[in-house]
């Protein structure tokens, strides 16, 4: 994962979820966004002030190799603008958009493991280091650097946790969302290894929510390979079991999981045997935070 | 979205999984027109499961006794639905009964193929039973070859149960499925295998890009209005429960953690509504405004709800319109609430003509400008309360929702 | 094997790139039921090009018009063939016509991506104005994107262009093509896009995996019957020429080592036919030696045929029964021959009645014995040469080939 | 590629074109021909004496890694077989059935590319290094060891050539045909690599036929990368042109190929051009390949 200022950005599509404010915000930030790409638009004007193309090829030809790309295009569009990213060499790619088909997820992580491409999302709000760069529609204002690293599924509550922290004077070191959808490129698994490894990172706060078995997965790791404190909050231990289909329970047990699998009592449970801290509250997570710092 | 029996087996001939002779019945003198000799099967087409338990499958010898039965079935509610349409199928003596299936299984986040060589398991405790085969790669029929030998297949009737998983599987990716089902399949012993009931699950996201499905679900919507609307819509995008206190958040994440604080401050959570995204099967292109609309006027309109509780932290689109929508919501209730509360005399409905509390949490400096303007006009309201402290926002919400003062009066009553 | 436009334009209309409202004429009175309104184009429906410049292709403002115009192109050879169909379709008015096509490249061994602002290119300059793109990997729209900006377009047209394209595509994998061209396609001003003329190329190794394609193949056999049926049966299974001597032999480049042989020793090859592959649109099961006896029977029918070159090293499935075929071959012809050249004293035609001579190179262990067997059978009979060594083979082929004593009769009596 | 006398090998499908004479034949010559696999007839019988099983996987499970596969299922199953050979970790593919679909084959090669497997074939008889293992259905008896290396896209010519050669006693290092499809795996290029370092090849006799343009790469490539001297042979010279459509001259123009491209003209001319000697019938490549091995 390149995550310096100096990395070259692009956007490739501009949804709903991606204003002339986010654009702005990330510039204002640093962060190195050389293009859009809006099929269609090219050449024709300058979109949020930044030179738009119709492919991510044209783009390369004029700015030479794109590290991340920022994916908003509409949800059917999206695994045509992934895979045209990876065609052009890009191996970072953020995706921005909610409502992905699932099976166009499969199909683009299938080519993303092949070509060893990192994606983060869908439904991300992508990945801020504060006070260095920002990927994504994180708002700053929220963040400010420190040791506290923040793994999430959400986009909000990922924002409602790092204000928390913020106005406790612990600031930020990475904050990033893996997306809230059912399949996602990137796990947990590997951005705590990210975490481990990132100098500035002393503690690590994993924000969960019901479906899945990304929390639990995590859990097992930190006993296993992680040397940095946890600390954990899962949204949903009050919400009723919304059933997917044999995603949660009955394919589980098929599969060898456990039955209570995708609910938010299995993820704190897994947490809890593994002795990570889970906050009830997101205004509790300062304070189990630097009870694991001491 | 799920899909009925008689629209799923439709799927299963076009794409060459052996199915019954069967036919459509949508009145009971229908069957006067069969062209299917009897005996023959009629069954209720209905959502959900446990369809032959309550009644809804039957097995009829002549016509009389056919349109007799068909009657019986049509006026039979099943999980509380009454089937539009009958499917009318040949009979089938099978020598056993397999189950197959195809499921996207989020956790490896790649489809499974499922096979059991019994039917009707019982998920729960069906781990032994029950094959699967994660689709690693892109499908090849060997996935389904690798299936049918885990399920203890040989020779010939190997091969015809993989030729069907390899069918069903095709109709998975063509028609972006999130699950799709055989149970059960029937099996002779001359290895001949017949597709005797279906189920599949469309993904509602990509309902869209399928015109004909699409038009499926533009007629199933019925099934979603009024308080349903709000329900179920996709991922955790609404949760419906009991309580007083009406939730709208922007991030499903967001939404689930002011539910739980609500519940952990004593409170009762009741519709819980996620603004982030439309309704994957609405047709009309939403803003978040319009969804935050939508979701007032519904709570409003909720007798069981005494207080909304709106949980805003920044990066809303349009911050602007979202809390014009507010007001306009706070202006229209304030105008209502007097002449409502001079006729409410006497009402036993305790909330008729009252608004709900709108407790608004706002946070972030997106929102200065808004929290300091509704600050304003909270002065003027008896409903409404601003906060930027999301834990003092949910105490409010919850200190204002007071018990109910009748219990189950239209049942007692 | 190609489709006739207006197939074409069905599968067009069913994915969803845009054509014109059109109607199949089986006769020139269907036009009296003609839905669409005047002006139409009436169209020749046959195979290959040139139609429009043969005068296959008219418009007409009136039914009286029209009915005299269909009489006249349903009477009109294009290239030696009449219509059975013609397609009469709305008048469109293009501002523009481009061309656009996707094609199997086998030296790149990729699907390429074709399109040009100008329709009817000549495709010997094409070379400057026709642009292509390469599908590497997976197709994904983007590579139509590639080319419409290739082709120099922009914004709402690039787009629209590009969606064609994608659905081109689209076709080209599902029915597995080896072309599929649009030429032209209209563009209008407001951009809006048209394929008024389309064509494909089923490839023919895939044509038994389409049912449908498959009734139309079985329909369209009939153009490659009797000698065509020894013709340009796939990747050199066939070839056709006008010489005296046949040659059979197991493998495209024997066969064509053979026929080269032939030439340079001044002989004419006649009809090559490769034995290894059965033709891909054969619907029943063939084996060599199926395919042996069916080639012997078609070249002995032929009457420009004088000598059967067979060109046999080792390695043919089943050995023995190729040799019983040749065996049986010579013992019938041996049979017809002696009553034959009593009655064709006279006989204007030389060849009549007279089999073609036999030369069998046969090579390998494998047939040994064969060797010996026909070296036995070679003494009784008139017709039959058995030699091992091909150079040898071949200077004999050429040696009995004499010049026809008379030439082109039919044209010149 | 692995190509020594103790490389595990199986065959998946038992068509027209693979005989029992051809297994034993395989068995014979030495060949470590372990299993075939036969969808639906695994354990049934010993089929041509070979152990049949259902998967390439119930192979592996019992025998270990598997070096190579001859497939020989029916034409429409080639890419099945091709791909769960690959999912098997099996990175030699011959394929000796004929009529694969092309765009299967192009759907097999993305595949093979991204998985670096070497895929020969199809509509080819396969590989054989005289006196040491046999891959395919060449029939070894117009084999013999030797320095000369054969490389063809034909199947009977191939061995016609062999044959010419043995009577002449210059005997053989090895002989592929990468096959007569107008889509196949392996190159010639690939082939004059392995030949050219490959030590008992003192002279390469290349074999072409008219379609596509693999002898024309083959010319560039012997000028530009082969020290070893090469002979060839073109046959159908005289053979009328088989328009496929727009493969030869016409799309050849369209993305800059010379019109004359894929005829058999071509392919001499190229070879004449980099002084590569182009025997007239097959009798004559023995005395050519004398003359280049002086």
């Amino acid at each position: 994962m390149k995550l310096t200022p100096d990395s070259k950005v692009i956007i490739q599509g501009f949804c709903e979820y991606i204003s002339a404010t986010h654009v702005a915000q990330m510039k204002a930030y640093g962060t190195n966004l050389v293009a859009g790409v809006d099929p269609g638009f090219g050449g024709q004007e300058l979109l949020y002030s930044l030179p738009v193309f119709d492919l991510v090829e044209q783009v390369i030809e004029r700015f030479g190799v794109i590290d991340t790309t920022i994916i908003c295009v509409h949800p059917y569009q999206v695994l045509d603008a992934a895979l045209e990213a990876i065609a052009s060499g890009i191996r970072q790619i953020i995706i921005i958009s909610p409502g992905v088909p699932p099976l166009d997820m499969v199909q683009l992580l299938r080519k993303a493991e092949a070509t060893e491409t990192l994606v983060v999302g869908p439904n991300s709000p992508g990945i801020i280091v504060p006070g260095k760069i920002l990927l994504g529609i994180q708002p700053n204002e929220f963040y400010t650097p420190g040791p506290v690293g923040i793994l999430s599924r959400s986009t909000t509550l990922t924002y409602e946790i790092a204000r928390e922290l913020t106005q406790a004077a612990l600031g930020q070191s990475i904050s990033v969302s893996i997306g809230s959808d059912a399949v996602v490129g990137s796990s947990f698994i590997q951005w705590l290894q990210i975490l481990d490894e990132d100098e500035t990172t002393q503690v690590i706060v994993l924000v969960g929510q019901p479906g899945g078995g990304r929390e639990e997965e995590a859990a097992r790791y930190i006993i296993e390979a992680i040397d940095k404190p946890v600390v954990a909050y899962i949204a949903g231990t009050k919400a009723p079991p919304v059933q997917h289909w044999r995603q949660t329970g009955t394919l589980a047990a098929v599969v060898g999981r456990d039955p209570d699998f995708g609910t938010a009592q299995s993820k704190v449970a897994a947490l809890n045997a593994v002795r990570v801290p889970v906050a009830e509250r997101p205004s509790q997570i300062p304070e189990l935070v630097r009870k694991v710092m001491r | 979205m799920e899909l009925l029996e008689y629209q799923v087996k439709e799927w299963f001939g076009k794409i060459g999984i052996p199915v019954l002779p069967s036919q459509r019945i949508n009145h009971p003198t229908d069957l006067k027109r069969l062209k299917i000799s009897y005996p023959v099967v009629l069954k209720s087409q209905v959502y959900g499961g446990g369809r032959a338990q309550a009644g809804g499958v039957k097995f009829v010898e002549t016509t009389i006794d056919a349109i007799a039965t068909a009657h019986n079935i049509f006026n039979l509610p099943i999980s509380g639905e009454l089937p539009e349409v009958l499917l009318a199928e040949a009979k089938y003596e099978a020598d056993q009964e397999f189950y197959l299936g195809v499921v996207l299984d989020s956790a490896v986040c790649r489809p499974v193929l499922l096979g059991c060589t019994e039917a009707d398991v019982e998920w729960e405790s069906a781990g032994d039973k029950m094959q699967h085969v994660v689709v690693e790669q892109e499908f090849s029929p060997f996935y389904a070859r690798r299936l049918a030998l885990k399920m203890g297949l040989h020779g010939v009737l190997m091969q015809s149960v993989s030729a069907v998983v390899e069918k069903m599987y095709r109709l998975f990716v063509e028609q972006d499925l999130d699950l799709i089902e055989i149970n059960p399949l029937g099996i002779k012993v001359s290895g001949e295998v017949m597709a005797l009931n279906g189920s599949v699950n469309v993904n509602e996201r990509a309902i869209r890009r399928h015109p004909d499905i699409a038009e499926i679900a533009k007629k199933n919507i019925n099934r979603y209005t009024s308080s349903e609307t709000i329900r179920n819509l996709g991922d955790w995008d609404g949760i419906e429960l009991n309580g007083k206190i009406g939730i709208l958040g922007n991030g499903a994440g967001s939404v689930m953690a002011t539910l739980d604080l609500v519940a952990n401050a004593g409170g009762k959570p009741g519709v819980c509504i996620n603004l982030r995204h439309a309704s994957p099967i609405e047709t009309s292109i939403t803003t978040f405004s319009s969804r935050l609309e939508e979701a007032l006027k519904n709570l409003a309109a909720d007798k069981s709800i005494q207080v909304i509780l709106i949980n805003f932290l920044s990066s809303i689109a349009q911050t602007e319109d979202a809390i014009e929508v507010i007001e306009n919501f706070i202006q229209q209730h304030k105008n209502e609430i007097k002449p409502q509360f001079s006729r409410s005399n006497g009402n036993k409905n305790r909330r008729d003509g009252q608004s709900p509390y709108l407790v608004v949490r706002l946070a972030g400096s997106e929102f200065n400008e808004a929290r300091k303007h509704l600050t304003k006009l909270q002065t003027q309201s008896d409903t409404l309360i601003v906060l930027e402290n999301l834990d003092e926002a949910v105490a409010k919400a919850v200190s204002l929702a007071k018990p109910t003062t009748y219990k189950k009066l239209s049942l007692n009553s």
